[in-house]
């Protein structure tokens, strides 16, 4: 019934002196590439270099909420794919990532954001994913603890329903992922930090880290919010990212009172339930760059603001702990990909936002494919880097339908 | 109910006034002063509730909330801690997480079946066959989770909120946060001082010992107390706890009212110049067998219910301790009543002579070098086995009160959160601040001191340094202060024991998780080798107390187990925020601040339905009839009025103020002609179109433009940003709010105009696109456009807003014989719509810019010296056949108009549907639509994608634009 | 973390007063032989620097101007490095 | 003209007692149950005027300099002046000549229109800023007159602090005409516990020409 205590990504390695792979960051979107790498490619002589430990950033600072409601019909079936992939993990993993397929509901507040939610709804539907639009009454039978009424800031005209949605328990993901990946071979090396990659007729020819230098023909950097400043660091390359903190919290646990992942775009917030009953809330970003992950006392009461508003039962509910994480953002809220186009051997997996946990099964597959074959997936051609330079935006972000009072 | 002891001076409560409460369905009683668990335990309460995974009885442990062991249901409040919680007349208690009640728990079979849920248990299990799991779920969902929240709960009470700001803000009222308070005070700054119990006093509050020449510390706590009340420039708050301390010095809290505040609660936010952390110690807890069970007490919460609330704790107590103040209690309690037994202490040596000479006196006997291994009893505490600390010799005593204690840990997490960083300290056993964030001082009991003297100057010490900060005090003082510091007693000993000898299966590191001794060798076993990844594998520290019980005893066992040197032990994080927060309280008073115009009284009263646009309300609808059939065709055969004072109106002016407008939009600025209106476009870097909006050249250098409502807000921000390198001199005026607007349209408009104005305003004197300025009735300054947004003949009049209403109804007045009424913003949607003239991120998104919404005509390619934005991206995109088009469609067959949002698509997405509606005035479905360029021309039929179509497509054809009016006849009419 | 900026009219406000408006990337490049890459260089590409950056900031609910200032992203704090300050329009 | 009024943004509940009409105002002078203060008195009709030029230091509006820094002002004649940064200043007219014409140099705007403008007086005026503000006006840095240009209740304002001596103190607000009415809920409710009240222009009258 029980596996025995034994280490599950194995004792710790010697760092060797060459691999056929390395990958940088020690998180979902590396160990789940690693993973297909051994899977389906039998690729095993990997890597992963860690400064920390795995699922230090965002790996384990999401609220693990995934979805494929996305707006644009390069990006639904990229997600579409690993919402179906979280049954296929937890079986071939053999480890329980505890998906709770509650559905998401995303609220609505005006016209123009009905609007916007139909084109995203009918995308989804066009896809085959399942998603449909509801009124407000319905949203409440979904949700009872929602506030239909006309009087807060902003009134819930009705709401994007996800049903295919729901919350994973992210560290689980990241623990399964390390145990089969370890179990093929592949290395992992925690708080071992990477310093630069050696290029040689501009290909990539080694990496150096805090514990000695490695040869190598192919280097990815998937780093989360760190890829763009260690890609800028290490090769030179700019990116179209900025990098902010992110921030979510829980409440005190609670007996079930909310079945729903929550969301609304007026309040800049989203809630829902923990299996360990717990109101997971978050959604805000300090918009400017740092590296901090810092909470801040702006946002706890933002959200404590927002919260009391949609879904005041809470309001008698206390926060218990806020911590913040890195999202890498880029102007189109769609990721960057892309391999062998900068530098030869230079794969990059960034640009994710918050959108990191959701997408990383499909990427660690896609991103696989692309390594092992040395080209790239159909899937993944839209998020090359020369995208911005070619003014060919992704649109994942509709124009704007709502402002704050103090935009 | 059980007499108090009422003669103590310590005493915060008062035994005369009663107060009444009801407990499980029944009436109890408590007195003033007590809290909700004071009270209960008064009327022989001992278990408050039940843990959460295995149901475990659960009683009082320390009275300052570092656990969920007395968390209670308060008037269906969830997870109030009891133990520091005020009782209040009427209040309605009741127990969580119990099937049956807390006393005799249905679930508590649960605490037998430890075995089967070793640490992470849950990733290995349930998941095959995979129709398990969510069945499996659902049970856990039910079991997991303490009190509940009904869905329709409403919070009573009034909840408020301050934003304040001071030279020093001090954290914690205790004897070295007032001698901070009075030091910082003395130099004439600022003070703000921040207690989280309702009095001032801390460490020294609740003792008899003593102080100094015979002073006791209790009344040494009032008289500095006084002190602190006495100075006009300390402000202070008791009851406050500090939540959140940010770097930078931001500090918040919220604080507890009194019967006379006018808030229950409020959320305090203190900016302040520097700040002192004396927020003292809590206790570590001692890890032995069973130590959570009731009966099992902290040294200070045995000592303070007895001291603060006037009850024994228990009749007969063994203690094991650490530290010297269990010795000091045990002789207090002992001269109280309290039978004592025994006092294990965990140290071989090192207690102080006094206080082992009071013990002996007292005939109460002491084991060195023995601590705690296990505490007996089904529910309660019956007896407790003593160990040698190696676990060779045993001895069992009865009794109903262990007082455990493994020794003190300082309350850091206000420097750790600020970015802070500690150290461990072999000589404490604690971790002990190492770098203090900027401008933020440690005094007291946080640096591991525990002489009273030591204490005190620390305090002032503190406060000096943190006056120096604000520019105040001498350095020379502050050395002299140093001085005294170092010369007194520095940290005591600590205890470094982390556990009995025990193999830990019911030894809880953390009460809240029940996580085990035996879970944390697990964990480790399984590779989680770094306290932070134990955490999320155990989910030790992660309850309702997050680190309070665990926090500091994880990073030791961690270290012991591994065998790791002093060094290496890293204290786990702790977050804000410190204390768990209501929801209420940090909304505070949440107000709502929303902009409405001139006009929004009266629209209400014409029965307008209002809607958030941005910034503002506005009347989108003046009817139930959300198709606004009859407010589209007033306005098409009669004439109507819209309150169109939202847009954007700027003045700007000064010598380059040409050159900016010639920056930031697309069009040749320098065209405009004094008495005309240039309708142009600003878009961003990437060529997308930002926001579009007309220009009148008022004078040379001196123009009137509007901007699309929601860009209002950030024209000034974006013109400046765009112009920031180039030095011009140029001044913006915001006159949005300045102006009203009304859209009078309508082929009657200019027979209603005419009888307002005095002007001519015959199509030849005021054509089609030209502007005018003029004065109704000698009195009020009119600025009027000719525009055609809604396709009819139309004035756009801007009006001073206090002018508003009187021109308004003015116009009504006048209108009367050509029917006029109100149309909203959705009618005027539907009017421009079927004039195919774009609304900015409704016929457009993010990624659309000048040439896909078809406004390439407004750009002026030859002025590249006025580097315009988004001219280079326009250039380069121009001949890009991937782009989106926008194109006007009809729909097939006289079909209905497709939904906004639904998708034009062939095996693929190929674009989808900006706006379109059933005209009422072209008697016929139309709409336009962004599509990609190879679906843009004429003719092309269009297959429409809606949302739940399943496979019935609706087809629409490509037209030309406009729909209404092409040739434009009736707005120039 | 609780981030304060210095404006150079109102002094040391919160943060949230302000607007972030990017990393300091210099004049407007001329439009002429203006390259996709140069172009997306300007306006779309970062350094990212976990580090001291020098950036503009626009006190957007006070006075309205638009700075620069210098501030380390690993730990929000403004560094004082003395440079003539830019101001845009103002 | 009889049916030409011009309408405050800022509408109070209390009943009027004395009224006066001026350019087409209604002005009350007193309202019914004013109590002891502090009060709120709206002063939206008073002239106010914008003055951007980059030569603005040799600008002296109605004969007044103009001062050198960001953030303070100057109270003359019953003319105010804030300077709010390197070319720009606003001027309100609070207790100056009625109907003062606009001077000749370039670069004023009249902006009477575009902002509410309130004064709350009385000695409680900071302890109800400080539940909507976190703006410092009791630092010792700033001497009155001073202008604060930063939100109150989220809302970005012009706050000129004229005096912060006991129940002398008071302040002159201006925002966004559109916020009158969510601004000023926002302050009476802040004010009701310490007794805030409406107040007729007398009031403001007696507290600016007071010795």
């Amino acid at each position: 019934m029980f596996s025995k205590n034994k280490p599950m990504w194995g004792k710790k390695p010697p760092l060797k002196s060459s691999y056929d792979v390395v990958i940088i960051g020690g998180g979902l979107h590396s160990l789940a590439t690693a993973y297909y790498l051994t899977k389906e490619y039998g690729i095993t002589d990997i890597a992963i270099i860690e400064k920390n430990y795995i699922g230090f950033g965002g790996a384990g600072r999401n609220t693990a909420i995934v979805r494929a409601n996305q707006r644009t019909q390069y990006n639904v079936p990229l997600y579409k794919e690993a919402l179906d992939l979280w049954p296929v993990l937890t079986k071939d993993l053999d480890y329980n990532l505890m998906f709770n397929n509650c559905g998401n509901l995303n609220l609505m507040h005006s016209e123009a954001a009905m609007k916007a939610a139909r084109m995203t709804i009918a995308t989804a539907q066009f896809h085959g994913v399942e998603s449909h639009l509801i009124d407000a009454k319905q949203a409440k039978e979904l949700v009872p603890a929602l506030n239909i009424s006309e009087d807060i800031t902003f009134p819930i005209h009705g709401a994007m329903f996800h049903p295919p949605g729901g919350v994973l328990r992210h560290d689980a993901v990241v623990w399964g992922l390390a145990r089969a990946a370890a179990a093929k071979g592949v290395q992992i090396h925690q708080q071992t930090e990477a310093l630069g990659i050696g290029t040689q007729n501009g290909k990539v020819a080694s990496v150096t880290t805090s514990r000695g230098a490695i040869n190598t023909k192919q280097v990815l950097i998937s780093a989360g919010g760190y890829s763009a400043a260690l890609i800028y660091d290490m090769l030179g390359i700019k990116l179209p990212i900025s990098v902010l903190t992110i921030q979510a919290m829980v409440t005190q646990p609670l007996k079930p009172v909310l079945d729903h992942v929550v969301s609304s775009g007026a309040y800049h917030c989203y809630a829902n339930q923990t299996l360990k009953g717990e109101i997971a809330t978050g959604a805000h970003m300090d918009p400017w760059p740092n590296y901090t992950t810092l909470n801040t006392a702006h946002y706890i009461k933002h959200q404590a603001e927002a919260l009391s508003e949609f879904l005041p039962c809470l309001r008698g509910v206390r926060f218990m702990r806020i911590w913040g994480g890195l999202a890498d953002m880029t102007p189109d809220m769609a990721p960057i990909m892309d391999g062998n186009e900068q530098v030869e051997g230079f794969f990059m997996d960034c640009g994710w936002g918050y959108f990191g946990f959701k997408s990383c099964s499909a990427v660690g597959k896609y991103m696989a494919q692309f390594m092992a074959t040395n080209q790239c997936p159909d899937m993944l051609k839209p998020f090359a880097l020369k995208r911005y330079q070619e003014h060919r935006l992704m649109g994942e972000t509709a124009a704007l339908v709502n402002y704050t009072p103090d935009n | 109910m059980m007499n108090r002891l009422n003669h103590l001076p310590t005493l915060k409560i008062d035994t005369a006034r009663k107060i009444s409460f009801t407990y499980k369905g029944k009436i109890y009683y408590g007195v003033t002063g007590d809290t909700i668990a004071s009270a209960l335990f008064a009327n022989g309460v001992r278990i408050f509730g039940r843990s959460l995974k295995y149901h475990r009885p659960r009683g009082l442990y320390s009275l300052d909330g570092e656990c969920s062991n007395t968390c209670m249901q308060v008037n269906g409040i969830p997870n109030v801690r009891c133990e520091n919680t005020l009782l209040e007349d009427g209040m309605v208690v009741a127990e969580q997480n119990v099937k049956g009640s807390a006393e005799n728990d249905m679930m508590s079979f649960m605490d037998k079946l430890d075995w089967m849920m070793p640490a992470g248990f849950y990733y290995d299990v349930m998941h095959k066959p995979a129709k398990l799991w969510p069945v499996a779920m659902k049970q856990i969902r039910k079991a997991a989770g303490l009190g509940k929240i009904s869905p329709d709960f409403k919070m009573p009470g009034k909840y408020d909120e301050i934003f304040l700001n001071t030279d020093v803000c001090i954290i914690g009222g205790g004897p070295a946060g007032m001698m901070a308070a009075l030091s910082s005070a003395e130099k004439g700054l600022r003070v703000i001082l921040m207690e989280s119990r309702p009095w001032l006093g801390g460490f020294f509050e609740y003792r008899s010992a003593e102080y100094k020449d015979g002073q006791t510390l209790h009344d040494r706590a009032n008289d500095l107390a006084a002190q602190v009340r006495a100075r006009e420039n300390i402000r202070l708050f008791t009851h406050t706890a500090c939540v959140g301390t940010y770097n930078n010095n931001l500090v918040t809290g919220f604080q507890i009212g009194k019967k006379s505040d006018v808030f229950d609660q409020r959320y305090v936010e203190i900016r302040a110049k520097s700040v002192v952390v004396a927020a003292g110690c809590i206790e570590r807890p001692l890890l032995f067998d069973n130590n959570e069970r009731p009966g099992v007490m902290q040294i200070a919460c045995a000592l303070r219910m007895a001291k603060t609330y006037g009850q024994l704790p228990g009749t007969k107590a063994v203690f094991s301790i650490g530290h010297d103040l269990g010795l000091e209690a045990a002789i207090e309690l002992h001269d109280l009543g309290l039978i004592i037994d025994c006092v294990a202490d965990i140290r071989e040596d090192g207690q102080d002579p006094a206080l082992m000479q009071k013990l002996m006196d007292r005939n109460i006997p002491i084991l060195k070098g023995w601590v705690a291994a296990k505490a007996h009893g089904r529910k309660v505490v019956k007896k407790v086995t003593l160990s040698s600390i190696d676990g060779l010799m045993t001895r069992t005593l009865a009794c109903d009160l262990v007082v455990a204690s493994a020794g003190v840990t300082p309350v850091t997490g206000h420097i750790t959160v600020a970015l802070g960083t500690l150290k461990y300290d072999g000589h404490t056993g604690c971790f002990l601040p190492d770098r203090m964030p900027e401008k933020m001082y440690a005094a007291g009991r946080v640096l591991g001191l525990n002489d009273a003297m030591a204490i005190e100057a620390s305090g002032t010490l503190a406060g000096l340094k943190a006056a120096a900060d604000c520019g105040a005090g001498s350095s020379e003082e502050i050395g002299k202060v140093a001085k005294i510091v170092a010369s007194l007693p520095g940290p005591a000993r600590g205890s470094k024991l982390v556990t009995a000898p025990v193999k830990g299966r019911k030894s809880f590191i953390c009460f809240d998780e029940d996580a085990t001794i035996k879970n944390i060798k697990q964990a480790l076993a399984k590779g989680f080798d770094v306290p932070e990844l134990i955490k999320r594998f155990t989910a030790t520290g992660l309850g309702p107390g997050q680190g309070g019980i665990p926090g500091h005893n994880l990073p030791l066992y961690v270290a012991k187990y591994q065998t790791l040197p002093d060094v290496s032990i890293r204290p786990t994080n702790v977050r804000p925020p410190l204390v768990p927060t209501l929801i209420s309280t940090y909304a505070g008073t949440n107000h709502t601040m929303f902009k409405i115009t001139a006009m929004d009284q009266m629209q209400r009263k014409d029965g307008g339905i209002f809607r958030n646009i941005g910034v503002w309300q506005r009347a989108r609808y003046f009817s139930d009839d959300f198709s606004c059939k009859k407010e589209i065709e007033n306005v098409r055969n009669n004439v109507g009025m819209l309150d169109g004072s939202t847009l954007g109106k700027f003045r700007i002016h000064g010598p380059d103020a040409l050159k900016a407008l010639q920056r930031v939009y697309v069009s040749d600025m320098s065209k405009v002609k004094e008495g005309r209106i240039k309708y142009s476009a600003m878009c961003n870097d990437d060529g997308c179109v930002m926001d579009d909006g007309v220009v009148v050249k008022l004078g040379e250098n001196d123009y009137y433009f509007t901007t699309s409502t929601g860009r209002a807000g950030q024209t000034a921000e974006w013109i400046r940003y765009h112009t920031r390198y180039d030095g011009w001199d140029f001044a913006l005026v915001n006159l949005t709010d300045s102006m009203g607007v009304i859209n009078l349209s309508g082929p009657n408009a200019r027979k209603v105009l005419e009888k307002v104005v005095d002007i001519d305003v015959s199509n030849d004197a005021f054509g089609f696109s030209a502007y005018r300025e003029f004065k109704i009735a000698d009195t009020i300054p009119v600025r009027a456009m000719r525009l055609g947004f809604v396709g009819e003949l139309s004035y756009e009049l801007h009006v001073p807003a206090s002018y508003m209403q009187s021109v308004w109804i003015m116009l009504k007045e006048a209108g009367k014989p050509f029917n006029i009424q109100n149309f909203g913003v959705e009618a005027q949607n539907v009017l421009r719509m079927e004039k195919c003239h774009i609304i900015l991120g409704q016929e457009s998104e993010q990624r659309t810019n000048l040439l896909d919404v078809g406004l390439g005509f407004l750009w002026d390619r030859t002025k590249s010296e006025a580097k315009t934005v988004g001219a280079v991206a326009l250039r380069q995109a121009e001949n890009d056949p991937a782009r989106l088009k926008l194109v006007g469609f009809k729909m097939e067959n006289n079909g209905r108009a497709p939904k906004d949002g639904a998708l034009i698509v062939d095996t693929k997405v190929r674009g989808y549907v900006c706006t379109a509606r059933d005209s009422f005035a072209l008697n016929e479905a139309v709409g336009m639509a962004l599509v990609e360029a190879d679906l843009s021309r004429i003719g092309t039929r269009l297959e429409i994608f809606e949302d739940e179509c399943g496979d019935d497509r609706i087809y629409g054809t490509v037209v030309k634009m406009p729909f209404y009016d092409p040739e434009g006849k009736r707005m120039k009419m | 973390m609780a981030l304060t900026i210095t404006c150079p009219i109102c002094g040391k406000r919160n943060g949230y007063e302000f607007r972030f408006g990017g990393e300091e990337k210099g004049p407007r490049p001329e439009e002429e032989g203006l390259t996709p890459e140069a172009w997306c260089d300007y306006v779309h590409l970062n350094k990212c620097v976990a580090g001291v950056q020098e950036e503009w900031w626009c006190h957007k609910d006070g006075c309205g101007s638009w700075f620069k200032i210098h501030r380390d992203t690993t730990t929000n704090l403004e560094k004082e490095i003395k440079t003539v300050i830019e101001e845009a329009g103002k | 003209m009889k049916n030409i009024k011009r309408v405050s943004p800022v509408q109070l509940k209390s009943s009027p007692l004395k009224t006066e009409q001026k350019d087409n105002w209604d002005i009350v002078m007193e309202y019914a149950g004013e109590g002891d203060g502090p009060y709120l008195v709206d002063l939206s009709h008073k002239l106010r005027l914008d003055l951007q030029n980059g030569e603005i230091n040799a600008i002296t509006p109605f004969g007044i300099a103009i001062p050198d820094s960001p953030g303070k002002c100057v109270l003359q004649d019953g003319l105010l002046i804030n300077r709010m940064n390197k070319t720009q200043a606003s001027i309100y007219n609070l207790a100056g000549q009625d109907n003062v014409d606009m001077p000749d140099a370039t670069g004023y705007t009249d902006v009477t229109e575009s902002a509410l403008c309130v004064a709350i007086i009385g000695q409680q005026v900071f302890a109800i800023c400080e539940k909507l503000t976190s703006l410092d006006f009791m630092s010792p840095d700033y001497v009155a007159p001073f202008l604060f240009q930063g939100p109150f209740s989220h809302v970005p304002c012009q706050i000129v602090t004229l005096n912060k001596t006991g129940d002398d103190s008071g302040i002159i607000l201006t925002c966004s005409r559109g916020y009158g009415r969510d601004m000023i809920h926002a302050i009476l409710d802040a004010g009701d516990e310490f007794n805030l009240k409406p107040a007729g222009e007398n009031r403001f009258r007696n507290w600016i020409t007071r010795p």
